[in-house]
């Protein structure tokens, strides 16, 4: 299982490293298919061992606790799924001539190391590591979000590095801080930043310097989650990326980031009490989901409409946490968990109209369900999905959240729904114009070679939400119990 | 059994025989108000006897819906009238149907004297159709009101049953105010009913007033005659609601011959003089135009509505 | 201890840091941008210094390559590939403010107070040799994260990038005597790459927009 | 018993949904094999509803899902049994219908997709009122809408349809968001979401939280049944599915709502409650019975006008069980069961005639390809079945006797009328006056059905639609014939289904009260059996039929036989042409004119004269609209507000690295501080 562990996150970057020397379209689509293939096995291989309650260890660098195991899930699936559909995308745009071939191995580098980055971040047994390889992700996913060097891309592009860059680097005051803090338990050490020792010893750990140290973090790896008041960078970058690459910043990117804030805050609470972290992530949350709420009203683009709704759900996810207790905990888990499948559907589709339609302005798209039904008919399903309708698993996550959040609150419960409320309007009105009348425009139909890898990216996905909205499988349910005791609480799953 | 079923008959036989003669009561009286001769009472009869062996002239627009609606007018009235108590305060059908029951089996007649209005697809008929729904829409709450009221003090709805009770003064508990509210709206229901002055004109056929006798325009012959007595029945079920109801003195409480006879005297004389006085309005007011109906029906409306009030508040 | 005094040696440490802090303050109070990248240099040269004394005071020594590294770097490299950037973009050098001198001067004097102040209550855990430098350290990453605000052109920012950077490297090292040697190479690496792809883009940008004033970068809004 | 025919129900169903969606692409075999398995599984749901309405004791099956707090729980009381019923005869007609109907949409639309969503539309439904636990409802609840929603749009390329299907699911959104919220308060208190556990809370709730429930309670199905004002998007919603769908939702899907309602006030809160409760479902119901058929006479769309009886009728379904509620509220426990099976009857009732109503709707959709009124006309010559089983469901709809509507809206009245037992003055005087509306309803739906059916079947063709008419498959008449003939026996036979309603009130209420209201051996009805009122609709039924020929009989007797002459109509001298006919307009212009405070009608009148002579006009343009009050002023300026709203906002994303920057800054800043 070591081997699963290692090959898991080696994987990307060899795929990544040999992607350079692939001549021709063909050999790109042999070795990628590969890699998503072993990616899922490796993944399972892994997810099924933790899910028997060991934790995987490798030396002082590698741990794979159940936290991380669900990470390795959704990275390992929507990342193989992407690939597919990378294939697909990066293909057309090749044979289109807008991607010069060169251009296009790039592209796939770059897309493996993203990748690589993340898994490897989501597996380090080491707060700095984390960081470091947290930081290696946002330097990829810098040259991909301005892989299409037009201005907007380039402009994008640009303010993700800048805000990003300063985000992480409050991270890594926070990261300091917190070694600050352990240091002076376990002394000058490796140990002083390993996951392990630093839930054995969180007690008697400072609390102030973890506040500080929380609060740094928080903010820093937020601005990555797009946390509002930090979401600016997130609907450009989503925008302008490529399909895939916004599928990937939004379905893993943001869950990633989520799960280094859940890290630190798994390690405060035990330090300083949960009454600490969460009115911070209540509040966060709740603002993250009003912002989103207003911006989907007056939302033109519609790729930009679907980054909105991210930062929508990293709210309500954040909301689930802030709550606490098992409903809240296990709430914004199973978020993050259905909204990364149901996103990157959303983004699949999205990605196939720009292909098809050639803009992104939503007035001008119409009768996606006529002219493409799988593309149109996903998009719809995805949508409604991430507008919370059964059955979906976003629905059950957030009558959880919402049920936790009437126990903190009546008032609380009740904004809650109204904000979700205005949400689910304002997308659906949204998308509901692009899927259903007629087309107005014919556009450009992408090659049946295309279309045999973005269809089975779509249904693959569809597939798995449907079925994690009616039934959870055994895996994951094994899994969650132990994540949920992470944060000091158990769920009581039938 | 028998004598039941006899009793039924008798009554419909008083019904029939007797709404011709009040029609004519009433056109005698205001012809002589008028300072006319006018024809004899009994002209209504020879009228329906000759419509009856006229021939039928049918529109080639009109379906079975034209031909049905004089029988079901004709049978859905005649049903209606058997639930109030004429002669006999206890009608053997009692229990068949309250007061709701007669007001929505003469809805049942006017229904579908609607559609045969629109059937013939002549502007007259449709005109009436539409006229006749309003003012059959208005008129509604006011009776079913009214009649709650004095069904209050009698402890039921059921005709027969207020008669009854009123009659023995069996636990009955009555004042004169809600009585006497409730018996003016529902004599104002009654007019506005049965197409009367002040809100419509029966002798009419001036295409601009007319509400009835438009929507009946296409007929003719014994279709026209089963109308013409249907409506003729309408009133004089009225007519016996107003007298019955209201004041039901002297209607037999058992099933004795004599004392029947003698009801039967004592409610055509009742009957009569309320057709006198509807003879006697008609001619004092001019007929209404259709919006300002409302204000008049409006009338009826609260009327009732304070006998309701005065009801119980005169009980506190 | 290389036989020195401990206050002595602390006291040491802190005129070290607090000169770092002095070259925050001069790279706000100044308008020319080569200046800037100079300061920003010397501001390294300084931050090589206090983690070299550290080193040589704690006797950890793997710090001596922190050191290194930072000279290498941060005092050759970036401040060059910068300079270049100025040259070849012939950038006005004249800055563009949002936020004027003296107000912004005004900021970063409270930005320090409150940083000593948040930091205050946990100075107690520092080794009393380098007490202050978290306090200093947080003010620094405030200071250039202020200036990354207060300036327009994209250079600028960098140079507040590179000063946050400069903060959080006095922390790493000053406050918590260096993390593992690892992890420092893990960060430098980093910081170099994110230079040159910062490099990389301004290139980009100047190509696109013929401009680095990323005041014009507005296209993208609701 | 049961457990069999609820499976046979499930199979169908889950057959109706995967056959036509594997079905070779063959529009034909798809519909065969949807709506086929629809009539199966929706017979199957009659099975369960008889028997659970005979069952002594309630059927129940559980199976846990392996989500927290979610339990795929299934009770079968006589309350849930009895709308199972509803939903299920209604869907066994509009299946059948259906099998014809869907004819129109070969080629045009994906007969796969509508088959396997019409199917599980019915099971939705029928889980809804089985589901026996907070959540599991919330979801079924959710799917029902979503799932109507598709079949909703299903004709999407019109703009009016999409729209439509928007405002309906948005709607249904927040509706369910007040139910989530009326159970979360039981959750508070119980600590699960089962209704096992919502019904004996180990202690009652506080009075406030109870109030919170009730009003939750109401606006949450209030907007699924189409309660004034949230009715906004019935009008809408109703006409723009397909017309067996229509039949569906009108006849059956609001009627869930309904169920809501009774189970929540009456089931889980035991019927306690103040008697303020029940008025304002009495003044809810009154005012949507009345706007509802004032706004329907307006109509000419007839599937519109059906869809605004909706309203009326769920208004007089709120009627019965509000002056139930307030009976409650004073501990008559009586005639609370009297108004509720009063509700309830007409519950049953209105799905029925509905229905009917719809499906006649569909069959003239089906023959002229048009919704309008105006554009009908002479139809009962060229579809003679269509236009008798519609005429079957005006007379219930317009509840004349004998037919089953004047059973129940006489029920209805009585329970008004005995409200003498109130002590309380203002509920004593209050109760009559809602008798009143609900006469003056009954009347202007009287008069609405006579133009529904007089313009639409009788007189002359209106248009070349209309001529060319041709009577419908029989598939679909079998539909309407079903359901005709369950109108008739609902109507003639109450004793069969008061006993049956009883039932279901008795554990409600927990007063049994069938043999009260039963006299004459079952052949009368008279409430609270004090002979305050009686009714027996069989021996109307009888008189009626038997005076017809009592009828003939004079004429035959007075006038010998009879000599018909036929000749066309007199039309003042000119030949009579459809264009001189009365319209449906015309003929409810005098009621827009008495009623035009609510209508307030707007009016437009362009007249373009001749240069010659200003006594003579070239041409003329009349137009006439009446406001939507609702929208206008209750709906429009929400939407306005918010977005005026989100467009000042929009200077949060300015575009300004800077500006973004300085964000981050703050929030840091600030959270230190508050770390602090």
């Amino acid at each position: 299982m070591d081997v699963a562990l290692i090959g898991l996150i080696a994987m990307p970057l060899i795929a990544g490293l040999l992607s350079l020397a692939m001549r021709t379209r063909r050999s790109m689509e042999r070795l990628q298919c590969a890699h998503a293939a072993v990616l899922l096995v490796a993944m399972s291989v892994v997810v099924m061992n933790v899910a028997e309650g060991s934790v995987i260890t490798i030396g002082i660098l590698l741990r794979a606790d159940a936290l991380s195991a669900f990470l390795d899930l959704m990275l390992a699936f929507v990342g193989a799924t992407s690939l597919l559909y990378a294939l697909g995308y990066m293909g057309e745009e090749s044979t289109r001539g807008h991607v010069l071939h060169r251009r296009y191995r790039r592209f796939f580098c770059l897309f493996n190391l993203y990748l690589f980055a993340m898994l490897l971040a989501a597996n380090v047994d080491n707060i700095a590591l984390m960081w470091i390889a947290i930081e290696g992700s946002t330097l990829s996913a810098a040259l991909l979000i301005g892989f299409e060097r037009t201005k907007a891309a380039l402009e994008a592009g640009w303010k993700y590095i800048i805000l990003s860059f300063v985000g992480i680097a409050l991270a890594l005051f926070g990261t300091v801080l917190v070694y600050y803090a352990s240091e002076h338990v376990l002394g000058v050490s490796m140990e002083a930043l390993r996951w392990e020792d630093l839930y054995r010893v969180a007690a008697e750990l400072n609390p102030t310097a973890l506040k500080l140290a929380f609060v740094f973090v928080l903010v820093g790896y937020g601005t990555k989650a797009g946390v509002a008041p930090m979401h600016t960078w997130l609907p450009d970058a989503h925008g302008e990326a490529p399909a895939p690459v916004s599928a990937m910043l939004s379905g893993l990117m943001l869950n990633l980031a989520l799960y280094a804030v859940l890290r630190f805050k798994s390690i405060v609470d035990r330090a300083v009490g949960a009454d600490f972290t969460e009115p911070i992530l209540l509040g966060l949350g709740l603002l993250s989901v009003a912002i989103a709420a207003i911006f989907l009203m007056v939302q033109r683009d519609y790729k930009r409409l679907f980054a909105y709704s991210s930062i929508e759900h990293v709210g309500i996810a954040l909301v689930g946490f802030g709550i606490g207790g098992p409903v809240g905990v296990f709430g914004g888990l199973f978020h993050m968990f259905n909204h990364a499948l149901a996103k990157s559907t959303a983004f699949y589709a999205a990605g196939m109209v720009m292909l098809r339609r050639g803009h992104k302005t939503i007035e001008r798209v119409t009768g996606l369900v006529r002219q493409m039904p799988l593309v149109g008919g996903s998009m719809l399903l995805a949508t409604l999905a991430l507008a919370g309708m059964p059955p979906f698993g976003l629905f059950v996550s957030e009558v959880l959240i919402v049920t936790g959040a009437y126990g903190r609150g009546q008032w609380m419960a009740y904004v809650f729904l109204g904000l979700l409320a205005v949400a689910f309007a304002t997308l659906l009105s949204q998308v509901f114009r692009m899927a259903l009348g007629e087309p107005m425009e014919e556009g450009v139909p992408v090659t049946d070679r295309t279309r045999r890898f973005t269809a089975s990216a779509l249904v693959i996905n569809l597939t798995a939400m449907v079925y994690s909205g009616t039934h959870m499988p055994g895996f994951l349910h094994d899994l969650f119990l132990p994540m949920t005791r992470l944060f000091g609480v158990t769920v009581e799953i039938p | 059994m028998i004598e039941s079923i006899a009793i039924v008959i008798g009554q419909a036989a008083a019904y029939l025989l007797v709404a011709p003669f009040i029609v004519g009561l009433i056109r005698k009286v205001k012809a002589r108000l008028q300072c006319r001769q006018g024809a004899g009472v009994l002209q209504p009869y020879y009228d329906l006897v000759k419509l009856f062996q006229k021939d039928v002239v049918v529109s080639t627009n009109t379906s079975w819906v034209f031909t049905a609606t004089p029988y079901i007018l004709f049978a859905s009235t005649l049903a209606a009238s058997l639930l109030a108590p004429v002669f006999l305060s206890q009608v053997p059908f009692n229990f068949a149907g309250d007061v709701i029951t007669v007001v929505y089996l003469l809805a049942l007649g006017t229904f579908f004297l609607i559609l045969a209005g629109l059937d013939a697809g002549s502007a007259f008929g449709g005109m009436g159709s539409s006229r006749e729904a309003i003012v059959a829409s208005l008129t509604e709450p006011a009776m079913i009101l009214s009649i709650f009221a004095v069904g209050l003090t009698a402890g039921s709805m059921n005709l027969s049953t207020i008669v009854h009770k009123t009659a023995l003064f069996q636990e009955i508990v009555t004042d004169p105010p809600p009585h006497l509210m409730a018996f003016v709206a529902l004599f104002i229901v009654t007019l506005a009913e049965t197409g009367r002055v002040p809100v419509d004109n029966p002798a009419t056929h001036l295409e601009l007033t007319m509400i009835h006798e438009a929507m009946v325009l296409e007929y003719s012959g014994r279709y026209l005659a089963l109308v013409e007595w249907a409506s003729a029945l309408k009133l004089l079920l009225f007519l016996t609601l107003l007298s019955n109801v209201f004041a039901p003195w002297g209607i037999a409480t058992e099933r004795d011959p004599a004392w029947m006879a003698v009801g039967l005297a004592v409610w055509l004389v009742k009957v009569s003089g309320l057709a006198v006085a509807v003879g006697v309005i008609e001619c004092m007011f001019a007929k209404l135009r259709l919006f300002r109906v409302t204000d008049f029906l409006g009338v009826a409306f609260i009327l009732s509505l304070l006998a309701l009030v005065f009801f119980y508040i005169l009980r506190v | 201890m290389g036989g020195m005094r401990p206050d002595i040696a602390s006291q040491m440490v802190d005129l070290c840091s607090a000169l770092l802090l002095l070259t925050c303050f001069a790279i706000i109070a100044q308008r020319r941008l080569s200046a800037c990248v100079d300061l920003f240099a010397l501001q390294s040269v300084f931050l090589a210094g206090t983690a070299a004394l550290v080193a040589f005071l704690t006797g950890i020594h793997h710090i001596y390559i922190a050191a290194l590294l930072t000279v290498i770097i941060k005092v050759v490299i970036i401040p060059r590939i910068l300079k270049k950037v100025i040259e070849r973009l012939n950038v006005t050098r004249e800055l563009v403010l949002n936020v004027n001198i003296p107000p912004s001067l005004l900021i970063c004097g409270a930005l320090v107070i409150l940083a000593f102040s948040i930091t205050q209550p946990i100075i107690s855990l520092g080794f009393l040799l380098t007490k202050d430098s978290l306090a200093i350290a947080l003010a620094i990453v405030l200071i250039g994260f202020f200036t990354m605000i207060a300036r327009k052109k994209a250079v600028t920012q960098v140079v507040g990038f590179l000063v946050i950077e400069n903060g959080l490297f006095l922390a790493a090292t000053a406050a918590a005597y260096g993390m593992p040697l690892i992890v420092e190479l893990g960060v430098f690496f980093d910081v170099l790459v994110a230079g040159l792809i910062i490099g990389i883009y301004t290139h980009r940008l100047q190509d696109t927009f013929d401009s680095v004033d990323t005041s014009k970068l507005t296209e993208l809004k609701e | 018993m049961i457990e069999t025919s609820l499976l046979f129900t499930l199979l169908g169903y889950g057959l109706g949904i995967l056959l036509p969606l594997l079905a070779p692409r063959r529009p034909r075999i798809q519909n065969t094999l949807a709506h086929g398995a629809a009539v199966l599984g929706s017979v199957g749901g009659v099975q369960v509803g008889a028997a659970g309405l005979a069952a002594d004791a309630p059927f129940t099956v559980s199976l846990p899902s392996s989500l927290p707090l979610l339990r795929y729980a299934v009770r079968l009381d006589p309350l849930a049994a009895f709308f199972v019923t509803t939903i299920s005869l209604v869907g066994v007609a509009a299946s059948i219908f259906a099998l014809g109907y869907v004819k129109e949409f070969y080629g045009r639309y994906s007969v796969g997709a509508l088959g396997a969503l019409y199917n599980a539309f019915l099971l939705s439904m029928t889980l809804v009122v089985m589901a026996d636990d907070g959540f599991f409802f919330v979801v079924v609840w959710e799917i029902m809408s979503l799932v109507s929603y598709f079949l909703v749009v299903t004709e999407h390329e019109k703009a009016e349809v999409r729209y439509a299907g928007f405002f309906y699911l948005i709607m249904a959104h927040v509706g369910t968001a007040f139910i989530i919220v009326t159970y979360l308060v039981f959750y508070q208190q119980a600590g699960s979401f089962s209704f096992e556990a919502f019904r004996n809370l180990s202690e009652p709730l506080p009075q406030a939280l109870r109030s919170v429930v009730f009003a939750a309670a109401l606006v949450g199905f209030g907007t699924k049944a189409g309660i004034v004002p949230l009715h906004v998007w019935l009008p809408y919603a109703h006409p723009a599915a397909p017309s067996h769908i229509s039949a569906l939702m009108s006849g059956a899907m609001i009627k869930t709502a309904i169920y809501g309602m009774v189970r929540v006030y009456f089931d889980f809160l035991g019927g306690e409650f103040p008697w303020w409760w029940g008025f304002v479902i009495l003044t809810v119901g009154a005012v949507s019975a009345l706007l509802g058929v004032m706004y329907a006479l307006m109509e000419h769309d007839l599937k519109s006008l059906l869809a605004y009886h909706s309203v009326e009728n769920i208004g007089i379904i709120l009627m019965g069980i509000g002056a139930g509620m307030i009976f409650q509220s004073y501990g008559l426990t009586n005639l609370a069961a009297l108004g509720l099976l009063a509700g309830l009857y007409h519950t049953i009732n209105h799905a029925m005639f509905k229905a009917l109503l719809f499906l006649g709707a569909g069959s003239l959709l089906y023959a002229t390809h048009t919704r309008n009124m105006e554009e009908y006309g002479g139809l009962i010559r060229k579809m003679p079945w269509t236009a008798f089983f519609f005429l079957v469901g005006a007379v219930s709809i317009s509840a004349l006797p004998p037919s089953n509507g004047f059973v129940s809206e006489w029920l209805t009245f009585q329970s008004l009328f005995l409200s003498f037992q109130i002590p309380d003055l203002l509920m004593k005087m209050m109760l009559p006056i809602g008798a009143a509306m609900l006469a003056l309803t009954g009347v202007l739906a009287l008069a609405c059905f006579a133009k529904a059916f007089g313009i639409s079947f009788l007189a002359m063709p209106r248009s070349s639609h209309a001529r060319h008419a041709r009577e419908v498959p029989p598939a679909m008449r079998a539909g309407m014939a079903g359901l005709a003939v369950i109108c008739v026996l609902l109507g003639l036979a109450p004793m069969l289904v008061v006993p049956a309603l009883d039932r279901v009130t008795t554990p409600l209420v927990g007063e049994s009260i069938a043999d009260k209201v039963l006299a004459e051996g079952g052949f009368a009805l008279m409430p609270m059996g004090t002979g305050f009122a009686s009714i027996s609709p069989p021996v109307l039924g009888i008189l009626l039929v038997s005076l017809v020929p009592v009828a003939l009989l004079l004429a035959v007797i007075v006038g010998g036989k009879l000599r018909k002459r036929f000749y066309k109509t007199w039309g003042c001298g000119i030949n009579l042409t459809p264009r001189m006919e009365y319209t449906a307009t015309g003929f409810s212009q005098p009621i827009k004119q008495v009623f035009s405070t609510i209508y307030r009608p707007t009016v437009k009148l362009e007249t373009e004269l001749m240069e010659e002579s200003r006594y003579f006009a070239k041409r003329m343009m009349f137009e006439t609209h009446i406001e939507p009050v609702f929208q206008k002023y209750l709906y429009d300026p929400v939407v306005r507000s918010l977005n005026a709203i989100a467009d000042r906002l929009r200077v949060i994303q300015a575009g300004s690295l800077q500006l973004y920057l300085a964000y981050i800054f703050v929030a840091l800043l600030l959270l230190l501080l508050w770390v602090r």
